[in-house]
Formats: C-alpha cells, structure tokens, sequence
C-alpha cells in the first residue's frame, strides 16, 4: 500500500501531475466570491467560514476522475488487481494520496485565502480544524465516485453527478463548526459530527469502491 | 519458486453476453508455458484474465492459479517515472526488491534514470515487460507481449522467460504470434469455439 | 368552484395541477417505453425466434 | 411455489401482464375518489383554511417518494445476493417512478407552504430532504444510463443505491441539524402537522392506496419493458453468435 501511496505522491508532484490543480482552483473560486457579491465586508466575513468550505468541497472533486483513469488508460489497472495488496486497501491508498496532494493542501490554504473574504481572524483555528476532520471523507467519498466511473467515457461529469449530493452531510457539518468557530459561538455537535462521518466513510466506504473497482476490472 | 500444477479444466469463459470458448482444460506444470494460438476475438485475452482471476468463469474449475499476474500489450509505464522507478515501484508493491539484473536483463541499464516518457515505444515496451521480470510471480500470464518489439528483443524476452522464468520454476500463459523461441505447447482456441447453440452468457440465458 | 375552496383556491388547483401533470408525463412516458419495447421484442422475435 | 419462482422473467412477464392494468385502472379510481372526497365533502382547516387540502398530495407522494427508494434498496441487495435479474431491472424500473414522487412531495409541499413562508421555498427540512433525496434519484438514474453492459450497470448502481440509502439517512439528520443551526426552526414545518384530524384521515387512506396502487403499477409495466428490451437485446447476440459461427469468423 505504501508503494502506491508513495507512487502517486511521487506522480502527482512531477511535471502535469496536477498537484498544484486543486489549489488553484481552490484560489480561484475564492476570489471570484467577492467579484460576484461585491466588497461588502460584512457581507463577505459572514458568508466567509461556509464559502471557503464551499469552493474547497469544488476543488476536491476536479481532481478525482483522475484518480483510477491514468491507471486505467495505460493499462496498469490489471497488474495492480493482481498484486498481493486487497483492493480494498488499494483503494484506500488512492484515497489518502487525493487526499496528501488535495485535501492537505487545501486545509493548509483555506486560513491564508481568508482574509480574501474578510473572515476574522479568530476564525483560523476552527476553520483549519474542521477541514482537517472533514476533507478525508470528501477524499473517501470521492474515491467511491471515481471507482463507480471508471468504464465510462466522459465520466467526470457523472461522477460530480453522483458525488455531490454525497458530500452534502460532510458540508453541512464542517461549514457549520467553522462557521460557529468564526462566530465565537460554542462548536456543540457539530465537531464530533464530522468526526464521526469522517470516520465511518473511512470505515465503509473503502469495501464499496473495492467492489465496485471488482465489477470495472471484469 | 516451485509450487502446485496449473489446472484446468472444462473452463469456458464469456464476453459481453456470449460465450466465447467452452471445455477447455490442460494443465500446466512448474518450468513449463503455453502458446495460446487463435484468431483475434475468439477468447484469449478473456481466458487471460479469467486465469488471473480478473474476471468470474462461466465454467469450469482453475486450481493453482495462485500466484498469477496478468499483463496486456499496454505496458502500464508511468512516464513522469524514471525507469528504475517504475521498475522499483512494481517489485515494491509485489513485496519485492528490484535487483538491478532486471536492467541489464532487458537491456535498460543505460536509460535507468532517464523519465519513461521520453523512450521510444521499442524501448517502453521493453520496460513493460521488465515489470513482469521485476515482480517476481510465478504465474505469468502475458496478453501479446511482444507487440512493437525488434527481432533482438524478443530474443532476449524469449531467453528469460526460458531461462530465468520457465528456469526458477515459473509458469507462463502467453498468447502471441510470434514465435519467442520457447519450445513451449501451443493451443489452438479455435478447436473450443463455444458453439452457436451454446447457452448464452452473461445473464442473457435467464432472458432467452 | 373557486369560492368553494375559499381564499386559497390559487395554491390547491395548482398543487393538483401540477401533480397530475407530472403523473400523467410519468404514466405517458412509460406507456411509449412499454410500446417501444413490445415493438423491439417482436422484431427480434420475429427474425430470430 | 416459492416466491423466488417470480425470479424467472418470463414467468414475472406471464403472471403480471393481466395485472397491470387492474392495478392502474385501480389506482386511478382511489385517486379520482379521494380527489373528489378531499376537495369537495372535508371542510377546510380553521387555520390553514384549504391549503390543508394539498394534503392528499404531499403526504402519500412523500410516502412514496421514500419507499420507492428503500424498494430500491431491497431490489439491488437481492440482485446482489441471488443475482435476480428481474429485481434488479425492477430496481431500475422504480427509479423514474420515484423520483417522480419525489418532485411531486417538492412541488406540493412548496405550495402549501407559500401562504405560511410567503415564499415557495423557504429551506424547510422536511422539503431539502426530499430535494436531496431527487439528486440521489438522478444520480442513480445517471449511472444506469452511462454503463453499456447490463450485468455491471446493476452491480454498479446496487452499489451505489446501498451507499446512497446510507447517505440519505445521515442527509436527513445533517439537514435537521443545519436548519435548527440557522434560525430557530422554520414556524410550522411541515414536520410538525402529522396529526391529521379523522375527517381528512379517511380521503388520505384513500389517496395513499391510490398513489401506492399507482406506483406499483407503474413499476410492474416498466420492469416489463425492460425485461422486453433484454430479451429483444439477448436474442440479437444469440443471432449475432450464430451468423459468426457460420461464417467461421468471430463478429
């Protein structure tokens, strides 16, 4: 499992590896927010902590249709399917490097792209934190999206189709923790939420994309 | 290396809702390989990957199938890698360590670092083939391997494949046209055409 | 009919109105899906028995 | 005979053809009845004034919008399971129905809801689940369409319907949370009337057997076709094979 973790790390660095894809794409949306709402920062501090939530929950999906398709198209896929390693924990070797190449990252910018959209300062910490928790289930998730879709052409728009509504648990409790963060309010349940959904996804959902991987090598 | 025969039998395999051959059976001891012979699309590649275990078999019983390992003609290269790196990421996920004889073996020890986009295709197909070498398994289960290869290099595969492969106690599948200089059985598909009146696969006979 | 219903006449037709539509698109739909596929069936049934 | 004998697609074909149109013919019948019956003989509710009679829509079309999924669910573990493929197309069958339902639980439910939010959608709990619940729908709907081979369509979206039902569920109390996270609780979300005064009850019961026998129709006649479009697909191969065999050479 650690020699594909560290395989696709390795790829996703190099040159076109897309690394640096979910970032930008990550800054971009943020900075679109205020061309559209106006420079209002009372506005934007308050839609702020569920916007960066938002564009980061956007900026996890672009990656994926990438994440079995490389293997997929040179024909690697098979050997892989042989190996000694259970699909189970290849799929959960993909999920984390989507996850150390967009996930992370993305966790680690949010606070810096705050100030974009005037979120106050007091607001990094429970920010951070609830991406932290929540961006391996959005990876998790994803890696299901992207196993169920690996046969189909032109599957990156179905597999947003079948993804999204997927992360919607995830968005309400992260963005609701970074928001009461923001506001000084006291966390309640939203922390251990996310916690748990993460956790579940992390328990259940490798053995879904494992069979559905099953069914795409027939 | 040694281990349990290959066997087969009365396996018959699908595709898309047909069935492609039916009652094939043969066994395979250690430090042998079969030629899989037969027109395009009567069933090879299927057969592969139903010995690999890819794919369910319509019929039929395979035992000793282990430790297979299946390879189409795309050689899974990963451009952006070097060439050691691919080499030493396959043999790491298959628990092993790349020892550098693979290089040499196939003639890349000259374009080791060199990032695998940059080979000529003879050369990329050369690497794909290496990975078979680098993983060490004892089933080798090859779909064309030697497409896009000059005469040389399919020398020098046949060679290991005779020596170091078939040699250590390995066992090779491989469908192919070309003669790779193993004095190998051949089997013919075409003799186990499954016939039209054949029941239906893939589901379809619950339909008809 | 509308004073039967009172002030909210407007909201009940159209709820009903557009309930029925979209049942009646769903039955209409499934009537040429069942059409089509009696068509397709007898066709094949016919050249292949 | 055990109930897997229905398992059989010809014998499903054979036994449900002289059903469905009883079971339509009926289902219109409870419809038309509780129509009438509802709208007409119930007097109007002191508050909402006839507004409460959008009843007989939203309550048995969210019924049903929540069960065609969860028939769903048991469609594709038991394809899974016994590799039936009549439950499976089944599965596939009830989707469009469904997700129908739950347009129909949306639509209404907004309309009812105007006169107390002043505005069709004011992000009631009860009426984002159920939108939630139609992206579940199209996405399922969307993977059956995007894969060629039957046999890995139904695996593909049992999956999906199994991973999905677990996320609806967690949607459901994710929404729950979030709602009562932004204002305090919509005033009167639908939720909270589920007390039915016993002379609306009796036209419910009857638009709810009508909108149960409807569904059920309606499935029982798509399977059929997509049982139809199988067979018309399987016979193709079998003649496909057959011209190969003879020529000699594989298609």
């Amino acid at each position: 499992m650690r020699a594909l973790l560290l395989r696709d790390l390795r790829l996703a660095v190099r040159a076109g590896g897309g690394f640096g894809l979910g970032l930008a794409f990550f800054l971009i949306v943020v900075v679109l927010v205020p061309f559209g709402l106006g420079p209002d920062r009372a506005l934007l501090s308050s839609i702020a902590p569920g916007m960066l939530w938002v564009a980061a929950l956007l900026a996890a999906l672009l990656t994926l249709d990438r994440l079995f398709a490389l293997d997929h198209e040179d024909g690697a896929l098979p050997l892989l399917a042989t190996a000694p390693l259970p699909l189970e924990g290849l799929v959960a070797a993909k999920a984390a490097a989507h996850w150390l190449t967009t996930g992370l990252p993305l966790t680690l910018a949010a606070p810096l792209l705050g100030p974009l959209l005037a979120l106050p300062p007091g607001a990094w910490p429970w920010l951070l934190a609830s991406l932290a928790i929540g961006t391996p289930a959005l990876s998790l998730i994803g890696t299901f999206g992207a196993a169920l879709t690996i046969g189909i052409r032109r599957g990156g728009l179905l597999l947003s189709l079948i993804v999204l509504p997927l992360y919607v648990p995830t968005l309400i409790f992260g963005a609701e923790m970074a928001r009461r963060g923001a506001a000084g309010l006291p966390i309640g349940a939203a922390l251990p939420m996310l916690a748990a959904l993460t956790l579940g996804c992390l328990a259940l959902l490798p053995f879904a994309a494992a069979a559905a991987l099953r069914v795409n090598l027939r | 290396m040694t281990g349990p025969v290959l066997r087969v039998a009365g396996l018959c395999v699908a595709r898309g809702g047909r069935r492609l051959v039916e009652g094939v059976s043969f066994d395979l001891a250690p430090g042998h390989a079969l030629i899989l012979r037969g027109p395009n699309g009567i069933g090879k590649t299927t057969l592969l990957r139903t010995l690999a275990g890819l794919q369910p078999p319509e019929a039929g019983e395979i035992t000793g199938a282990e430790e297979a390992a299946y390879a189409s003609h795309a050689d899974g290269v990963k451009a952006a890698l070097t060439v050691t790196e691919n080499l030493a990421f396959w043999a790491e996920l298959y628990g092993r360590e790349l020892d550098s004889a693979v290089l040499t073996t196939f003639d890349l020890a000259g374009l080791a670092e060199r990032p695998a986009g940059t080979l000529s295709s003879g050369q990329r197909r050369r690497l794909g083939l290496a990975r078979m070498a680098a993983i060490g398994r004892r089933l080798l289960l090859l779909d064309e391997p030697t497409v896009s290869l000059d005469a040389a290099s399919v020398a020098r595969f046949g060679h290991w494949l005779a020596e170091a492969h078939l040699g250590g106690g390995g066992m090779a599948v491989i469908a192919t046209h070309i003669d790779l200089g193993l004095e190998a059985p051949a089997l013919d598909l075409s003799a186990f055409r499954a016939s039209a009146e054949a029941a239906p696969a893939g589901g379809d006979e619950a339909f008809l | 009919m509308t004073g039967l219903l009172g002030d909210y006449a407007g909201e009940v037709i159209s709820a009903y109105i557009v309930s029925l539509a979209l049942i009646g698109g769903l039955v209409w739909l499934s009537a040429l899906q069942a059409r089509r596929a009696r068509k397709q069936l007898k066709r094949a049934e016919s050249r292949h028995g | 005979m055990s109930l897997w004998e229905y398992a059989n697609p010809k014998k499903f074909t054979e036994t449900v053809t002289p059903l469905i149109p009883w079971v339509l013919g009926l289902a219109a019948i409870c419809l038309v009845a509780s129509l009438i019956w509802g709208v007409f003989f119930t007097p109007e509710d002191y508050r909402q004034g006839a507004t409460v009679k959008i009843i007989y829509l939203h309550v048995p079309s969210a019924l049903m919008a929540i069960n065609a999924w969860f028939m769903m669910l048991v469609a594709s573990l038991i394809w899974l399971v016994r590799r039936h493929h009549v439950s499976a197309l089944a599965a596939k069958a009830a989707a469009p129905v469904g997700m129908v339902m739950v347009l129909i639980a949306i639509a209404t439910g907004a309309i009812w809801g105007k006169p107390m939010w002043g505005t069709y959608w004011a992000w009631d709990p009860r009426l984002t689940s159920f939108l939630i619940l139609f992206l579940f729908y199209l996405g399922y709907m969307a993977l059956w369409a995007a894969v060629d081979d039957a046999d890995t369509a139904a695996d593909l979206t049992s999956v999906l319907c199994i991973v999905g039902s677990v996320f609806a569920v967690l949607s459901r109390y994710a929404v729950l949370f979030w709602n009562q996270g932004l204002h305090q609780g919509a005033s009167l979300s639908l939720d909270a009337e589920e007390h039915v005064a016993d002379v609306f009850y009796y036209p419910l019961l009857v638009s709810i057997a009508g909108f149960v026998l409807l569904f059920l129709g309606l499935v029982l006649l798509r399977t059929r076709s997509e049982i139809a479009l199988r067979r018309a697909a399987a016979l193709d191969r079998r003649a496909e094979a057959r011209a190969a065999a003879t020529t000699g050479e594989p298609a």
